[in-house]
């Protein structure tokens, strides 16, 4: 439970009175280089007050980061810059401060968070010394008045044993360690703003949901206007108290939370909030169809390299049995590290599982190789995350969907029809059969390589985290589309997902896995509404916004 | 730690084994033969078979390979086929001026090149990294022996500072022994200037693109506090590699200072030995670089740690 | 991207994570072949691309270009300076040096071209068996060690007493050391592309090891082999001729800038011109070579391009 | 020398400095007078008897001496011999040994040393063995005399204990002269004016040599290897530089006192230089020559010989290889102008370069167009022109040359080679000799002409063998000088050597030497060295 998030709640009067501590004042940015100007940002305008928290959501491309980067006055200086307006700290403007002043004004004024807590770390300096070197460029302190200053923000951070976490090195810390560690460099010198950009998009749920109840206490007790970029509605949800909306470079809409999450003006904005998945399992009749993919006490352990035969080893899964029905989706949810994508990857055997054995229809794949898997290959298919890496970039799209067919054994002209027909079923046309992925939007690369999957007339579909890097609206879609290909062609899907709201939506069964092993499985209803584990239940808790209903704009 | 270099040293015993084999094969199937190279050029068969049967080079390869393996075992390289001379007191009188040189390059190459490339990283596409850059190339493309005349004709023979060539060992003094070192060394440096100057600046560049600069610019640091203490650090590795390249590839560039400088060292025994056919020799000389190469390996590896505290072994 | 029927609402060609906009989308043989154009237009790359193109020209019409037979000898006009017949003066064998400068941009072309392709095939080829066939991997890199562990003097000696001085012999002296680096090149490349998402798609879509290699993994590493192939070429050219200056390197006869410059050493400081005029014409093609090599580069390798 | 203990002992503390003074000097005393002479090769083989090459040679002059020397009016005097005695029938000569001869290990020199010597040389040197053939005994007298029994008379005998290059007949002690002649010798002990510093020699790069402070010299005065070896410094220490530009840098700083070779493009820059002497010592000087090989085709054919040596003229090898004519001159004879049995037969065959009669022997013959295979070494200047300068020539006239490059020691071990060029073997090399060494019949091995017992090439004209030994067993000089000059006929006529010209190498010292021998041998007695 994070703050009054379960109530909605109107800003304070306080904060209301008060003069805005930044004021963003008809800001555009545009691209360095020759004409024609082309603007990431245009007519941004906003302001906040202290103690007050900015939500600022948008899809990929909306412009969030670039407006909080323009703030801190880090534009990568080769390729962009402002053009026009203002960005007033204390009614300071800041894009008319030189170096000196701006670099003066970071970490005292502003600071910021960012994103992927371990790339935003010194990884070969300790911790402590990283932080350290705020107060080194910022004040006069002494060295042990520094380091108990230090002791003490780790503290307020949250952190046990903070000599050790002071001497620690950033891959020594865990995810969330990280990340407090990065607040308290944010914050020990108590600036007025606070910019996080997308501070917990890298983290679990369950660290996600402390960090932000960190940030929450901090801005509290030191009255810090906090801009909070995100693209996730449910910590918006949790946390905002005013919301700003942005499109492609431009502000859509500017309101308090609860003027956004349930009376949305534009339709922009609507769209973007209707398509939160909720968390409310559909009812689903139990499936009673034939098991196509029976997973028997698999285990997938990596062996250290020792000397002397002195080794350590790593099980990454361990007596993961699972079934599937034609016909049926069985999600696989966990946090990272739980092994859902190594039983993925056992599965479409891109990794040979230790021991136990995958019967699909009956058949074992676990140990079969070489010419035996090849044609077991096409019976089981995956879908990876990452639509950018999914498909060769210097191959047509249609090659890349005809592949599996070629290797086959299929006549060309053949595969290239059944592509055809393919791409139509994943919803896109056929003269996309002649372009380059690049030319594709993520949301389309995910459906060419559903495509690309299906081409195989595959048994099993794996999706190993298939829509998580998609935008909402399109996650929407894909998830969509997904459920439309097992109504179709019955086909069963194998889900991996550490997002419980999608599994909500489209899972018949879940799995939920923990260091490897199975902690619980059972139909969606059960497992997210009664959950008979501690851990499930302490997943379901950690999902942001869980108390709101996005799709009908209330709160539940 | 000490496992990992017990067993990286044990992973190099194949390794040297399989090139000592290789180059035993290579010098008996060069032409060339040591007897008509010891008895001078107008010697009779008669005579060369007579000495080829005392120096055992009549016998069939392998066996000679067998035998000279299995002297090494006891620590015996044998002896130069021309001087009778023990090849390990060959190398060990050749080391000092080697070492020296291999030394004194790779400090004044470190000490010059990456403060460049730290410059030319810092001011990134101006004319200063421009310069910088040019005459890395520049470095890299004048042969060593040309630089090593430039600099004997200016600064030895114009101007006198330096004597042309020769060596002194440390043991007869301090100056001696650098006033020797001066030319050949930046001789021997400017391709590795060159070659560490650039890849000193496009690993910082690379650097200067992480996540973790721009919080230290969040923090409000200056560019010189970013670049010196988190870029450069962050760049160690790949420029240590490249170092570690550098003096495993001096050898080549060793032999030529060496000759232009005339300094008693390893370079110039390795092609006097190879143009003699003096086969004990050869071989030990190729077992020393391959395990000095082979240390190098293991040393820069074992530096890695040092820099990057991710990476421990 | 206009022709493309987007039938969805909502989604529109952004980036994945991190909204900066990036100037680069994956390479494309047309867009990188206009972006290459494109930089003719800064004018070091147009010095250098133009330098390059003099050269090769040079090279290919050396007969043409008023020059001698580079090989005849004339003792009788040795070690001539600058004058009306020999344009650049002569050597010690009273060959002309312009035109052994002119036909040396042949061999040192050559040499440089010949043993930076021989790398570079060489390279793939058991580089991209070292990072694909792990059973294979220990042995090859083990092997490449050991050849990294000879001095590469060596080897050109003994080649060259072997077969005699060639070009073909100094290509393999200066090629076979040079390989190990190229091989840890590939490998390492293959061994990253490996785990991409494409890769393993085409691996779970039964596509056979050759075709997923060459189809999926080694276009890859065309870019990075573009960046060393330039430092092979500068250095084949350097070491041919630091091969000559050991003797061990081409026959004194065929014209070639390293052979020219160390058959000139000794005149350095009576007739300068012998290493001064095959040295310019060397430094400023490895220049231009290196440049051009650093567009490519820049062009071709999106991460290097987006830090820059 | 204790300082220099305890200072060794102290590098030795710290690690890196005790790998640099592995390679530590003795030092010498400051005011002790050294020669840094840079020799034309390194020093590797060490025994005169094994090697005959000229650094081996002269090498042996340093530390070892012979029985008889040479002056340079030719004449035989003796050196270590006082005396010797011939018998009346001339077939028994009987030499005694001066006073006062010791090794360098303090042994006096006896005449069983000495015996042991000559028989170990004999062995060995193709003079020696020839010499052999007419020697029925060598045997002790006393401890200072020995006799020489000769089964007909000859003046082989004198010649050769005299003979200048290489092999000259070195004493050396018994227990030495034991060795094998096969087998290098491992101790150098000598009774020459100079003693070998063991401990300071670095195969390949330096050679040390003090002074023989016991060596008693002849009253004469030095001439050649002939007269009194009087040494005035205490320490001559040779050393060898890769690259030829070195020396002659190091010579113009001061660094070093002697270059026994000075390339000859070089000079100029020495020859302005005023704190330094070039002059030619070795006034014989080299003869460069090339050699067909008389077994494979197309050169086993004398027609196409003959064409190849009207194609090339001296003028242009003596340009490429010396460049100033100061240092060079055309010659045909096969014994060296200047010398006692030079000769001009075949002047007009092997001096020009006759391109047309070339291409008109070429017809006669039907060339065929077999590819010539010309050996060039890349790495020794002295040897690297001729084939270049050869190969054009034989273009020019129609043949069809391969010029096959390589190192130096390949050529020498390629000559032994006598497979067919097309199975690695070859057709045409070229290299020099010192005119001391190649002065007459027996020293110059490129005149022998006993087929494939010959030297690389393996002429057969049997004439030139019946010559050859008529030459030994002739006493007189007249009769000398007619079979040499029937000799330089049939070499001429068979294509048995190419002559390709006569050089002198000069030397470069520092104004500090004075005293300097002109001499064939390149010798360090006589000269003194000024502080200054």
């Amino acid at each position: 439970m994070i703050g009054s998030a379960s109530h909605p709640r109107k800003p304070g009067p306080s904060s209301e009175l008060r003069a805005p501590v930044l004021e963003i004042d008809n800001l555009a940015v545009q691209v360095v280089g020759e004409p024609p100007v082309r603007h990431i940002l245009e007519d941004i305008s906003f302001n906040i007050r202290p103690g007050e928290m900015l939500c600022v959501v948008g899809e990929s491309g909306s412009g969030k980061s670039v407006t909080s980067l323009a703030v801190m006055g880090l534009l990568p200086p080769g390729s962009l810059r402002t053009s026009t307006g203002r960005i007033l700290v204390e009614g300071e403007d800041v894009l008319k401060a030189s170096q000196a002043r701006l670099r003066e004004l970071r970490a005292t004024r502003m600071a910021m968070i960012f994103q992927e807590p371990m790339t935003a770390l010194n990884p070969v300096e300790k911790v402590g010394e990283q932080i350290d070197e705020v107060l080194r460029i910022h004040t006069k302190l002494s060295r042990a008045e520094r380091r108990a200053k230090i002791l003490e923000m780790l503290d307020a951070v949250h952190m046990p044993d903070v000599e050790r976490i002071y001497d620690s090195y950033p891959h020594q810390l865990s995810g969330g360690q990280r990340q407090r560690v990065v607040i308290s460099m944010a914050l020990i010198l108590e600036p007025k703003i606070l910019i996080a950009d997308e501070p917990t998009t890298a983290l679990d749920v369950t660290t996600q949901k402390q960090i932000l109840a960190l940030i929450r206490e901090l801005q509290k007790k030191h009255n810090t206007a906090v801009l909070f970029i995100t693209h996730d509605f449910g910590v918006v949800a949790e946390i905002a108290d005013r919301i700003v909306v942005m499109n492609k470079g431009r502000v859509v809409e500017v309101g308090s939370r609860d003027d956004i999450l349930a009376y949305p003006r534009e339709p922009y904005t609507r769209m973007l909030v209707s398509s939160v998945p909720s968390l409310v399992p559909k009812q689903r009749a139990a499936l009673k169809s034939d098991i196509v993919l029976d997973l028997k006490e698999l285990s997938k352990t990596y062996a250290g390299r020792g000397f002397f035969g002195r080794g350590r080893s790593i099980a990454a899964a361990q007596g993961v049995s699972l079934s599937v029905r034609k016909g049926e989706i069985v999600g696989i949810v966990g946090e990272s590290g739980s092994g859902k994508s190594t039983v993925a990857r056992c599965v479409v055997r891109l990794q040979d599982p230790t021991s136990g054995n995958i019967l699909v229809h009956g058949d074992d794949i676990a140990k079969a190789t070489g010419s035996q898997l090849r044609p077991m290959r096409r019976r089981v298919q995956i879908v990876f995350q990452d639509p950018y890496r999914s498909l060769n970039p210097r191959r047509r799209v249609g090659d890349s969907v005809i592949e599996g067919l070629i290797n086959f054994g299929q006549r060309r002209d053949e595969a290239l029809n059944r592509a055809r027909e393919l791409l139509g079923l994943v919803g896109l046309s056929a003269d996309a059969m002649e372009r380059y992925p690049h030319q594709f939007s993520g949301g389309q690369r995910q459906r060419i390589c559903i495509a690309r999957a299906l081409a195989l007339d595959p048994d099993i579909l794996v999706a190993d985290e298939a829509v998580s890097a998609l935008d909402v609206s399109v996650q929407a879609q894909v998830l969509k589309l997904l459920d439309e290909i097992r109504e179709r062609i019955g086909i069963a899907v194998l889900f991996i997902t550490h997002d419980l709201r999608v599994a909500a939506q489209i899972c018949d069964t879940i799995v939920v896995m923990q260091h490897g092993r199975v902690v619980e499985a059972g139909s969606a209803a059960e497992v997210l509404t009664a959950p008979r584990q501690d851990y499930t239940r302490a997943l379901i808790e950690a999902a942001p916004g869980r108390d709101w209903d996005f799709q009908n704009f209330r709160p539940l | 730690m000490l496992p990992y270099i017990a067993r990286r040293l044990l992973a190099t015993v194949p390794v040297m084994v399989m090139v000592a084999v290789v180059v035993f094969a290579i010098l008996r199937l060069t032409p060339g033969d040591p007897a008509a190279i010891i008895a001078g050029d107008d010697a009779t068969a008669e005579q060369l078979d007579k000495i080829r049967q005392t120096m055992g080079l009549d016998k069939p390869i392998y066996l000679q390979l067998v035998q000279w393996l299995a002297r090494l075992m006891q620590g015996d390289l044998g002896v130069s086929l021309l001087s009778g001379t023990p090849v390990l007191s060959m190398i060990g009188d050749r080391m000092g001026p080697s070492l020296a040189l291999a030394l004194g390059t790779i400090v004044v190459t470190v000490i010059i090149a990456i403060p460049l490339g730290i410059i030319a990283a810092w001011r990134q596409g101006k004319l200063l990294d421009r310069a910088i850059m040019t005459l890395s190339v520049l470095g890299f493309s004048v042969p060593t022996f040309v630089v090593g005349y430039l600099l004997i004709y200016s600064l030895s023979i114009k101007l006198g500072w330096f004597p042309v060539q020769g060596y002194k060992p440390l043991s007869e003094g301090f100056w001696p022994f650098a006033q020797r070192l001066v030319l050949p060394v930046l001789a021997l440096s400017g391709v590795y200037v060159a070659l560490i100057a650039r890849i000193t600046r496009s690993s910082i560049i690379e650097v200067m693109g992480e996540d973790f600069i721009r919080t230290a610019r969040s923090k409000g640091a200056t560019e010189r506090v970013v670049l010196m203490r988190h870029a450069l650090r962050n760049a160690a590795v790949p420029i240590v590699t490249i170092i570690g390249i550098g003096i495993a590839s001096l050898i080549s560039g060793v032999v030529v200072t060496e000759s232009v400088f005339n300094l008693p060292g390893l370079g110039r025994l390795v092609v006097e030995a190879v143009l003699a056919r003096d086969y004990p020799v050869i071989q030990g000389l190729i077992l020393l670089f391959s395990f000095i190469y082979i240390l190098i390996n293991l040393l820069v590896d074992l530096l890695y740690p040092v820099f990057d505290p991710r990476i421990r072994y | 991207m206009q022709a493309i029927v987007n039938p969805l609402p909502g989604e529109s060609s952004g980036q994945a994570s991190g909204e900066l906009p990036s100037t680069v989308s994956a390479p494309q043989t047309a867009s990188v072949l206009k972006q290459l154009v494109g930089t003719l237009k800064s004018g070091p790359v147009l010095v250098a691309f133009v330098i390059l193109c003099v050269v090769i020209l040079a090279a290919l019409s050396a007969p043409l270009l008023g020059t001698n037979d580079p090989v005849a000898i004339d003792p009788g006009s040795r070690l001539r300076g600058i004058s009306p017949e020999h344009w650049l003066g002569t050597d010690a064998y009273g060959r002309d040096t312009y035109s052994r400068v002119v036909y040396g941009a042949r061999v040192s072309l050559i040499v440089g071209a010949g043993a930076t392709i021989m790398c570079i095939l060489l390279g793939l080829l058991i580089g991209v068996v070292a990072g694909y066939f792990r059973a294979a991997d220990a042995i090859i890199m083990r092997v490449m060690d050991g050849i990294m562990a000879i001095p590469s003097i060596l080897l050109a000696i003994a080649l060259v007493s072997l077969t005699g001085g060639s070009i073909l012999t100094v290509l393999v002296a200066i090629t076979v050391p040079e390989v190990p680096r190229v091989v840890r090149l590939v490998r390492s490349v293959i061994l990253s592309v490996r785990s991409e998402p494409y890769v393993e798609a085409a691996i779970s879509l039964g596509t056979p090891a050759p075709t997923l290699l060459v189809r999926h993994m080694v276009p890859n590493t065309i870019a990075p082999l573009i960046v060393q192939g330039t430092y092979v070429f500068a250095a084949a050219i350097l070491i041919e001729a630091t091969l000559s200056f050991l003797g061990a390197g081409l026959p004194p006869e065929i014209p070639s800038w390293g052979n020219m410059m160390s058959e000139g050493r000794m005149y350095f400081q009576l007739l300068p011109g012998l290493i001064l005029y095959p040295g310019i014409v060397l430094a400023a093609t490895l220049l231009s070579v290196n440049v051009l090599g650093d567009v490519v580069r820049d062009v071709l390798d999106p991460k290097m391009a987006k830090k820059s | 020398m204790l300082s220099k203990v305890k200072r060794a002992a102290c590098y030795k503390a710290f690690g890196i400095s005790a790998a640099f003074s592995f390679a530590s000097l003795v030092t010498i005393p400051a005011h002790a007078q050294t020669i840094t002479a840079v020799m034309q090769s390194g020093l590797r083989v060490m025994d005169p008897v094994v090697s005959t090459a000229f650094i081996t040679r002269d090498h042996g002059y340093m530390i070892y001496d012979t029985l008889l020397g040479m002056n340079e009016k030719f004449e035989i005097k003796p050196q270590m011999a006082e005396k010797w005695e011939v018998a009346e029938d001339q077939k028994t000569y009987t030499f005694t040994l001066r006073d006062g001869l010791k090794w360098h290990d303090g042994a006096p020199v006896t005449s069983e040393d000495c015996v042991a010597s000559l028989k170990r040389w004999a062995q060995q040197d193709s003079t020696g063995q020839v010499l052999m053939t007419m020697v029925s005994d060598i045997a002790v007298v006393d401890g200072k005399s020995f006799k020489v029994v000769l089964k007909e008379p000859t003046s082989l005998l004198l010649e050769s204990l005299a003979k200048l290059s290489s092999r000259p007949a070195f004493m050396m002690p018994k227990r030495i002269a034991e060795t094998p002649a096969s087998e290098s010798i491992k101790e150098f002990i000598g009774s020459g004016p100079f003693k070998f510093v063991a401990s300071e020699f670095k195969p390949g790069l330096k050679v040390v040599y003090d002074k023989n402070k016991d060596y008693v010299p002849r009253s004469e005065p030095a001439s050649w290897t002939a007269g009194g070896k009087v040494v005035n410094v205490d320490r001559v220490q040779w050393a060898a530089m890769p690259d030829q530009m070195t020396p002659v840098n190091a010579l113009m700083n001061g660094e070093i006192d002697f270059i026994q070779q000075v390339p000859f493009d070089l000079l100029p820059m020495l020859e302005n230089n005023n704190d330094v002497n070039v002059e030619v010592l070795d006034k014989l000087g080299n003869w460069t020559y090339y050699r067909f090989n008389h077994l494979h085709p197309p050169f086993n054919n004398k027609l196409l010989r003959q064409a190849a040596m009207h194609a090339v003229g001296q003028d242009d090898v003596l340009k490429a290889l010396v460049g100033n004519p100061k240092y060079a001159k055309t010659c045909a004879a096969v014994f060296g102008c200047d010398t006692p049995y030079a000769d001009t037969y075949g002047k007009d065959v092997v001096i020009p370069s006759n391109i047309d009669k070339a291409k008109q022997l070429l017809k006669e013959a039907n060339y065929d167009g077999t590819p010539i295979v010309v050996l060039q070494p890349t790495d020794l200047a002295m040897v690297a022109p001729q084939p270049i300068v050869i190969a054009s020539a034989l273009r020019k006239a129609g043949f069809k040359v391969d010029l096959k490059t390589m190192d130096w020691q390949s050529v020498v071990t390629q000559q032994g080679n006598q497979k067919s060029p097309s199975e690695g073997g070859w057709n045409i090399f070229s290299t020099y000799s010192t005119l001391a060494t190649s002065g007459n019949p027996f020293g110059n091995t490129t005149v022998a002409a006993n087929g494939t017992k010959a030297w690389a090439g393996w002429p057969e004209v049997p004439e030139i063998e019946k010559l050859r030994l008529e030459f030994a067993r002739a006493t007189d000089e007249t009769k000398r000088k007619e079979i040499t000059a029937q000799i330089q006929k049939l070499a001429i006529d068979e294509g048995v050597v190419g002559p390709l010209g006569q050089f002198s190498v000069p030397a470069a010292y520092s104004k500090k030497l004075t005293g300097v021998l002109a001499s064939p041998i390149t010798v360090f007695w006589n000269i003194k060295k000024s502080d200054k």
